[in-house]
C-alpha cells in the first residue's frame, strides 16, 4: 500500500530522534555492498525495459507513416493488438520455455510448455533474492518486451494486405511457441550457448528471427495488388513520413535499453561502464547507418531518399545489437555504416524478386540482422565465424520453417488476405469501417 | 444577358499572382480547387526506394469564373497572360455557357449576382 | 554551477594520488547504506516524475488525434495551457494544501492554504535530509505530474465546444485546490488514510476525480451541436488515429512511472523488486485492457474499433491503478481486461445518457477508476469493501458538487460555450484564428 | 558478452551456496560507499544522455510541424542528417577539443584538433575509473546530445530554402569545430571558466551559439520568398500544430536530462537533491513561459497563438538553462515567464528586420539564452554581470563571424538557396522527389 | 429531354442540411467538393506569431448537380433558401446546359440517368 | 469547330485504369478531383464507439476532360466501358458544350489546345 508522505515524514523524523533504530535496521538488513549490485541491475531492467516497451510505439508509428493512408487504422490496431497479445502470451508459456532454468524437456533445444511466470512475492526480503543479478519482475519485464519487438517487424512486412485475425493468431505462436523456443537456446543456456554463439542483444535471436517469420509470411500471402505490374515495380509511397521519421526516432532511443539493458548487470564500476559503451557504440552504428544511407542514396540515384535513411539507422542500429560492447566507437561506425549500405541495396534487391515488404523491414531485420551476427567476430575474439554462421542457419531454418507452416495453415484454415475490392478501397473501410484520417480529402 | 464560366487549370504557385490580376481588371469572385492535372507535362519520372516509376498527375489548380460575357475574353487574356511561363504544364482555360447565376444572400440573379 | 570535465578529472587525480583526502570524506560523510536508500528513492521520483510528465504529451496527442480536424489547435492549446498552470497552482497552493504534515486547518480534512512549496538548499548536508524517503524536490516534483493528469481528463471529455479561459480557470481551481484538498484525505494521511482506504497510485484520488470533475462539465456544457438529433447518435470521429494511437502508447509509458513511482521507494531489495511487479503488472493490466476490447468489438459489433481498443488499454491501466502490486499478473490480467470491457459498454451508454465525452475519458477514468479501487479489495487483504466504497463516494461527492457548482458559476460569470457559428466552423479558425492542418483541403 | 539468465541464476545459487566467495570478492572489491557515486553518476549521464538524444526527435517534430508541407521531408531529412553528422564529428573531432585536459594547443582558447575520442576498455576495473566522476564513455555520450541541439536550431530558422547538402557541410563544422572550440573556453577549463563565467547547462554555450550560427546563416540566405512582399510581412502557417506540440513536449521532456544531467554528479544526498531541484525548476521556468505567452498574445494580439506559446515554454526552459540549480521555485518562475515575453516581443521584432526565422528559434534559443545568461547573477552570488556579459559577447563575436564566413564560402563554393521554381514548388518534390503527405490534397 | 447542371458555392457548415433538403425534392445525386472561395466575403485579416494577414480565400463547398431542367428552377430555390443565412458569403448558384447524361453501371442515359 | 467537356463521376479505384484507356484513345490531357459522391449507394451505415450512423457520401472521382466534338462519343463509351464494375455506385458521365478552348503556353485555341 502506498504509504502517504506524512507518515513518512514522521517516520524519517522517528529515525532521527532514535539513531538507536536506525543502527538496529542497519545491523539486520545487508548494506549496500551486498544488495547495491541487485538494485543497480533491477533498475537497469526496469529503465531499459521502459526504453524498449518504447519501441513498440516506434514501430507503430514507422509502420502507420509507411503504408497508404487507407491502410493505417489496420496498421495502428495491428500493432497494438500484438503487443498486447504478445504480453499475453509471453506471461503464459514465452518466459519460462525461453528461460527452463533446469526445466528442459529436450535439453538445450525444448523447455516446458506449461509454465506461467510468477513473480517474487511482495516485499522480498534480501535473504531470498538473487543478489548476484535482479528481480524476476524486472528480468520478466525486460525479456518480454524484445519478444514485442520480433512480431511488430512481422505486421510492418505483410502490411496493407493482411486480415487481422490470421495476423494476430500468428503473432500469438510466434510470442508464445516459436521465439521463446529458438531463443533458449541461446538466452537460455541450451545448445548454442554451450556451442559458444554470441549474439549480445539480438540480431539475430530477435531482428533476423522477426525477418525470418516476416519472410514466410511475405511469400505465401503474395505483394499488394499493383505493386508488380507488367514487369515494374509500382511504389506507393508511404502517407506520412513525419510519423515515419518519428518512429524511427523512437525506436533509435528505444534501442539503448535494447542493447544497455543487455549487458544484465549495472551494480559494478565494470558493468555500469560497460553499459555506457554500448550506449555510444549503439548511437554511433545509428549514425553510421543513416549517414551512409544518405550519402548512398544521394550517389547512386542522384537524391536523397528519406525512407532509405530512415532504414539505413535502425539497419545500423541491428547490425551493432549482436555486439555493442567489444567494438570500439570506430568498430561501431563501420559496422553500423555496413548496415545502412545493405539497406540501399537490398530493398530493390527484394522488389526485383516480388517479395514486397511495405516498410524494408527484411533488409533491416533479416539482412542487416545476419550481417551483425557475423560481424561480433570482428572485435569479440570469442567468438568463431563457423559457431556464428551455425546459429544464424539454425535460426533461420527452425523460424523461417514454422513459420512458413504456420502460414500455409492459416491460409487454408481461414484465408490470409482480404478481398481485392477491400484491398484496393483500403482495409481501414473495408475491415474496420474506420479512416484513420477522415476528416482530410486523399489526392 | 449573358454570363459565362471560365474554367482554367494552372500551376499552384501562380495562383496568387492570377486572384492579383483577375481583381485588378475588376473579378469579384471564383471558386478555386486543387486537382491533379494530367497532360503532356506528366510521365516524367520519380525514384522512391530504388524503383523508378512514372508520375501520370502533376498539382494543379483549378479556377471556376463566373462573369458576364462582356468580360470574358479579359478574363481569358489575362489568365494566360499571368499564368505563362512558357514551360510545358502551364494549363488550359476554356469557356463555358452560363444559363442562369445567383447570389444566395440577396437572390439577385445573373449580372448583378457576380 | 556546473563543474567542468577538465577540473573534475584534476580532482579524480588529485584524489588518487592523496588517498588520505579519500579516506577524510569517507570518515565525514555517511556512507551508502545510511544514503543509498535516499538516493534511490529520489531517483525513482524523478525518472518517475519525468514518465509522468511525459503523460501529458500523451494526453495533448490522444485528444488531438480524437477531435475533428477543426479543433485541433484548440485542443493542443488548452492541453500545453492545463499542465502549465497546473505547474503553477500546485506550487503556490496545492502541494502543502495536500501534505499537510502537521499544518491541517481542519485537521484530516483540510491543509493550510496560503503555503507555498519551498525545496531543499543547494547542496544539502546528509544529516539534513530525510535519509527513509527522498528529497522534496523530487517529491514535489512527482506529485504535481500527478495534477497534471487530473485536468487533462477534463480537457477531453470537455473539447470542440468549451471556450478557451473559463476551461482554463476551472483548471486552476481543480489543481490549486479540489484535487489537493480531497487528495489529502488519503495520501496527506488524513481521515481516509485514517479509516483504512487504500488507493495505492491514484484510480480514485487522481483518476476518478478527474472524471468527477468532467462529468460535471459535461452535464453543464451539454453535448456538441449535432451529436444527438432525432434521436440519434452522429458520430463525430476523430481526425487522426495515428495522433491517438501514439498518445495511447505514451500514456502506457508514463504509467510505469505512474504506478512505478508510487511505491515511494526503491532503496530496498524489497522496494526495488515491488516497483518490478508494479510495472510488470501495469503493463499485463494495459494489455489486457486492449485484448478485452479488441475482441468484444469484434463480437459486439463485428468490427474491431481501434478508438474503443486505445480506450480499453487506458483502462486496463487505470484499473490496476489502485492496487498494481499486491496482484499476481494473473490478477493484473482480469482486473485489467475487466477494464476494457467496462469502456466497451459504458462508452455507448454514455451516448443514450446524451452525455458527450469526446474521448471516452469518463469511461476510462471514471468507471474503471471505480472498478479499479473496489478491485483492491481482492488482493490487498488490508482493504475492505466498505471503506474502498467510502473513498470512492467520499471523492464522488466532494469533487463532483464542487466542480458542478464552479462549472455554474463560469457559465453565469462569463459563459462556457462557444458560439454556434464557432462551434459549427471549429473552434481553431472561430477562437484561434489558426488551422492545425492549413495546408490540407478537409473532406 | 551477454550472459544468459540461467548461467546467471546458477552462479547466484553457488553464491549462496559459497558465502566465503561472495567474501572473498568483498575484500576484493572496493564498497559502494567507493564506488556508488560512481555508477551513480554513469547513471546520470546515461539516463541524461538519453534524454537529450530524444530532443533530436523533438526538433525534428517542431520543425516538422512549422514549415509548409511541400517542405516537410526536407526538414526530416536535415534533422536526421544533421544528428547522425554531429554524433560522427564530435567522435572524431570534437569530444577532445572541447574537453582538452592537457592537451590545449593554445591553452584556454584552442584545444587538439586530431584527437579521436576512445572510451575506457571492456570490464573496467575500479583501480582504474575516476571514481569521483563517471565513466567517460556515459560523459562522451552525455557530451555529444548538446552538440547536436545546437545543429537542430540552426536548421529551423533557415527551413524551407537552404539546399541540404550546404546545409550539412556546415553542421559538420559547427558540431565538429566551432562549437568544440567555444565550448572548451568555459566546460573544457579554459579562459572563461577562469574569468568565472558561469553557465550551468548552456544557455549560451549550446543555445545562443545556436542562434547566432543560424542567424549568420539567415542573414546571408535571406527571407523565403514572398514572407516579405510590399512592405508586409506575409505568414507561412506550419502544416502540423499537433506535431510541433509533440515536439515542444519531446523538448520539455528532454530538458530534464538536459539540466538535471549537468549537475555532473549523482552520488551524493546533495548531489541528487541538486538534480531534483533542478528539475523542479526546469519545468517551474516551461510552464511560465508557456503561461506568459499564452496570456500576452490574448492581451496583445486578442487570441491565444499557439505557437507562441510553444515557443514560449522552450523560451522559458532556455532561460533557466544557465542556471536551474540557484534559483528558487519563485526565481524560476519569472526567469521563465520573461523568456516567454521575450519570445512574443521579439519574433515580430526579426520580421520588421525582414530575417526570416520559420520556427522562431532566434528569440527561443539566442535571445532567451543571453537574457538566461545574464538572470545568473541574480541567484547565483558568484556570478558577476561584467563576466557573464563578456561571456555573451565572446561566444556572439565568435560565432557569429565565424558562421558568416562559413556561409560565405559555401554560397560562393555551391550556393546556398535552392532555386526559386524549387523553392515555390516545394523542396520535397523539387530537391528530393519524395512529398512527406503524398495521399493528401494540399488547400 | 433536356438536362442542367447545377453548380452552387455555399458555407460547409450548411451542406448536412441542403443535402436533406434536396433529398427532399427528390434530388437523387450530386457530387460534392471542398473549394476555396474568393469573394466580397474575403479579405478580412487574421494574426499569426504577430504579424497581420489578409485571407483572401474562405473555405466553401461546391455543389453539382445534374437534375432534368424540369427540376432546375425548384432546386436552385431549395438551395437557396436552405443555404441562407444573410451573412456575407452565402454563395453562389449557377446552372448550365447538360447536352447529355449517362449511368455507368446501366448506360441509361439522360433523365433516366438521374 | 466544336469542343465538348465530359464529366464523369467514378470510383476511385478505377482511375488508373480509365486513365490508360483513355490515353489509348487519343486522350491527352484532363483534370482529376476528389469529390464526395451522394447517390444510390450512399446511405449504408457505418459503427463508431457502439453508435451506428448513416454514411450519406462515398468517396469518388471526378474527371473533367475537354476533347474535340468528334471524340465526344468514342470517350464516354470508353469512360463507361472501364469505370463500369455492374455494383451500385459505378458513376456518372456527363457532357457539356464548351464555346472556346485555349492553351496557354501557346495560346493555341479550340481543339488545337487540347
Ligand atoms: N483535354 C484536357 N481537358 C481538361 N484538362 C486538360 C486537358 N489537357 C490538359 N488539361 C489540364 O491542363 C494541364 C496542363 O496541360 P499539359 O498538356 O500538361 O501542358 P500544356 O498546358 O503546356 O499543354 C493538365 O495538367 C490538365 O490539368
Ligand atoms: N464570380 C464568381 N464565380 C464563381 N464563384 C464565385 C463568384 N463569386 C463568388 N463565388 C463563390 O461564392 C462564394 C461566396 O461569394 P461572396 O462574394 O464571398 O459572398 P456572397 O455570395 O454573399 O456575395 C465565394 O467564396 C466563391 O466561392
Ligand atoms: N444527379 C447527379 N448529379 C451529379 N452527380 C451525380 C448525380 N447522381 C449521381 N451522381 C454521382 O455519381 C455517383 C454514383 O451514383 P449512384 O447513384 O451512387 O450510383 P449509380 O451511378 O450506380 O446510380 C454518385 O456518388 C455521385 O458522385
Amino acid at each position: 500500500m502506498k504509504l502517504n508522505k506524512y507518515l513518512l515524514v514522521a517516520a524519517a523524523a522517528s529515525a532521527v530522534l532514535v539513531p538507536s533504530l536506525g543502527l538496529a535496521q542497519d545491523e539486520a538488513a545487508p548494506g549496500f555492498d551486498e544488495i547495491g549490485p541487485y538494485i543497480m541491475t533491477t533498475l537497469l531492467f526496469l529503465v531499459g525495459g521502459f526504453l524498449v516497451m518504447w519501441m513498440a510505439a516506434g514501430f507503430a508509428m514507422l509502420e502507420a507513416g509507411l503504408v497508404r493512408s487507407k491502410n493505417v487504422t489496420m496498421q495502428l490496431t495491428k500493432n497494438v493488438g500484438l503487443f498486447s497479445f504478445a504480453a499475453i502470451m509471453y506471461w503464459l508459456v514465452g518466459f519460462n520455455l525461453m528461460y527452463p532454468g533446469d526445466g528442459w524437456i529436450i535439453a538445450g533445444w525444448v523447455g516446458p510448455f506449461f509454465s506461467i511466470t510468477s513473480l517474487e512475492p511482495v516485499g522480498l526480503g534480501a535473504a531470498d533474492a538473487a543478489l548476484d543479478y535482479a528481480s524476476v519482475g524486472s528480468d520478466f519485464f525486460f525479456q518480454l518486451m524484445f519478444v514485442a519487438a520480433t512480431a511488430s517487424i512481422v505486421s510492418g512486412v505483410l502490411a496493407e494486405r493482411i486480415k487481422l485475425w490470421p495476423f494476430l493468431i500468428f503473432v500469438v505462436v510466434l510470442t508464445g511457441i516459436l521465439y521463446p523456443i529458438s531463443g533458449s537456446w541461446q538466452w537460455g543456456g541450451g545448445w548454442l550457448s554451450e556451442a559458444g554463439f554470441s549474439d549480445f542483444a539480438g540480431s539475430t535471436i530477435v531482428h533476423s528471427v522477426g525477418g525470418w517469420a516476416a519472410l514466410a509470411g511475405a511469400i505465401i500471402l503474395g505483394p499488394r495488388i499493383g505493386k508488380y505490374r507488367d514487369g515494374q515495380v509500382h511504389p506507393m509511397p508511404g502517407s506520412n513520413l513525419a510519423l515515419a521519421t518519428l518512429g524511427t526516432f523512437i525506436l533509435w532511443l528505444g534501442w539503448f535499453g535494447f542493447n544497455g539493458g543487455s549487458q544484465l548487470a549495472a551494480g559494478t564500476v565494470g558493468d555500469i561502464t560497460d553499459v555506457s559503451r554500448i550506449f555510444a557504440n549503439t548511437n554511433m552504428a545509428a549514425a553510421c547507418g543513416a549517414v551512409a544511407a544518405l550519402i548512398l542514396t544521394q550517389v547512386v540515384y542522384g537524391k536523397v531518399d528519406l525512407t532509405m535513411v530512415l532504414n539505413g539507422a535502425l539497419a545500423g542500429l541491428v547490425s551493432i545489437t549482436a555486439e555493442p560492447l567489444a567494438p570500439t566507437l570506430f568498430g561501431a561506425l563501420w559496422i553500423g555504416a555496413i548496415g545502412g549500405v545493405i539497406v540501399v541495396f537490398t530493398v530493390p534487391m527484394l522488389d526485383k524478386l516480388k517479395i514486397d515488404d511495405v516498410v524494408g523491414a527484411i533488409p533491416v531485420h533479416l539482412f542487416a540482422g545476419i550481417w551483425g551476427t557475423i560481424a561480433v567476430v570482428f572485435y569479440n575474439s570469442d567468438a568463431s565465424i563457423v559457431t556464428q554462421v551455425t546459429g544464424i542457419v539454425a535460426y533461420g531454418v527452425f523460424t523461417f520453417v514454422a513459420s512458413l507452416v504456420i502460414w500455409i495453415i492459416l491460409k487454408g484454415a481461414m484465408g490470409l488476405r482480404v478481398s481485392e475490392e477491400a484491398e484496393v478501397n483500403g482495409l481501414d473501410v473495408a475491415e474496420l469501417g474506420m479512416e484513420a484520417y477522415p476528416d482530410f480529402t486523399k489526392g | 444577358m449573358q454570363v459565362k464560366l471560365i474554367i482554367a487549370a494552372i500551376k499552384p504557385f501562380k495562383l496568387e499572382e492570377v486572384r492579383e490580376a483577375l481583381t485588378g481588371i475588376g473579378v469579384r469572385g471564383m471558386m478555386v480547387t486543387e486537382i491533379k492535372g494530367f497532360g503532356s507535362q506528366s510521365g516524367h519520372t520519380e525514384i522512391y526506394r530504388g524503383a523508378e516509376y512514372a508520375v501520370n498527375f502533376v498539382p494543379k489548380v483549378k479556377l471556376e469564373i463566373v462573369v458576364a460575357g462582356s468580360m470574358a475574353d479579359e478574363v481569358v487574356r489575362t489568365i494566360a497572360a499571368t499564368a505563362k511561363t512558357d514551360k510545358i504544364g502551364d494549363g488550359k482555360i476554356f469557356v463555358l455557357d452560363v444559363e442562369s447565376a445567383m447570389r444566395v444572400r440577396t437572390g439577385e440573379t445573373d449580372a448583378d449576382a457576380l
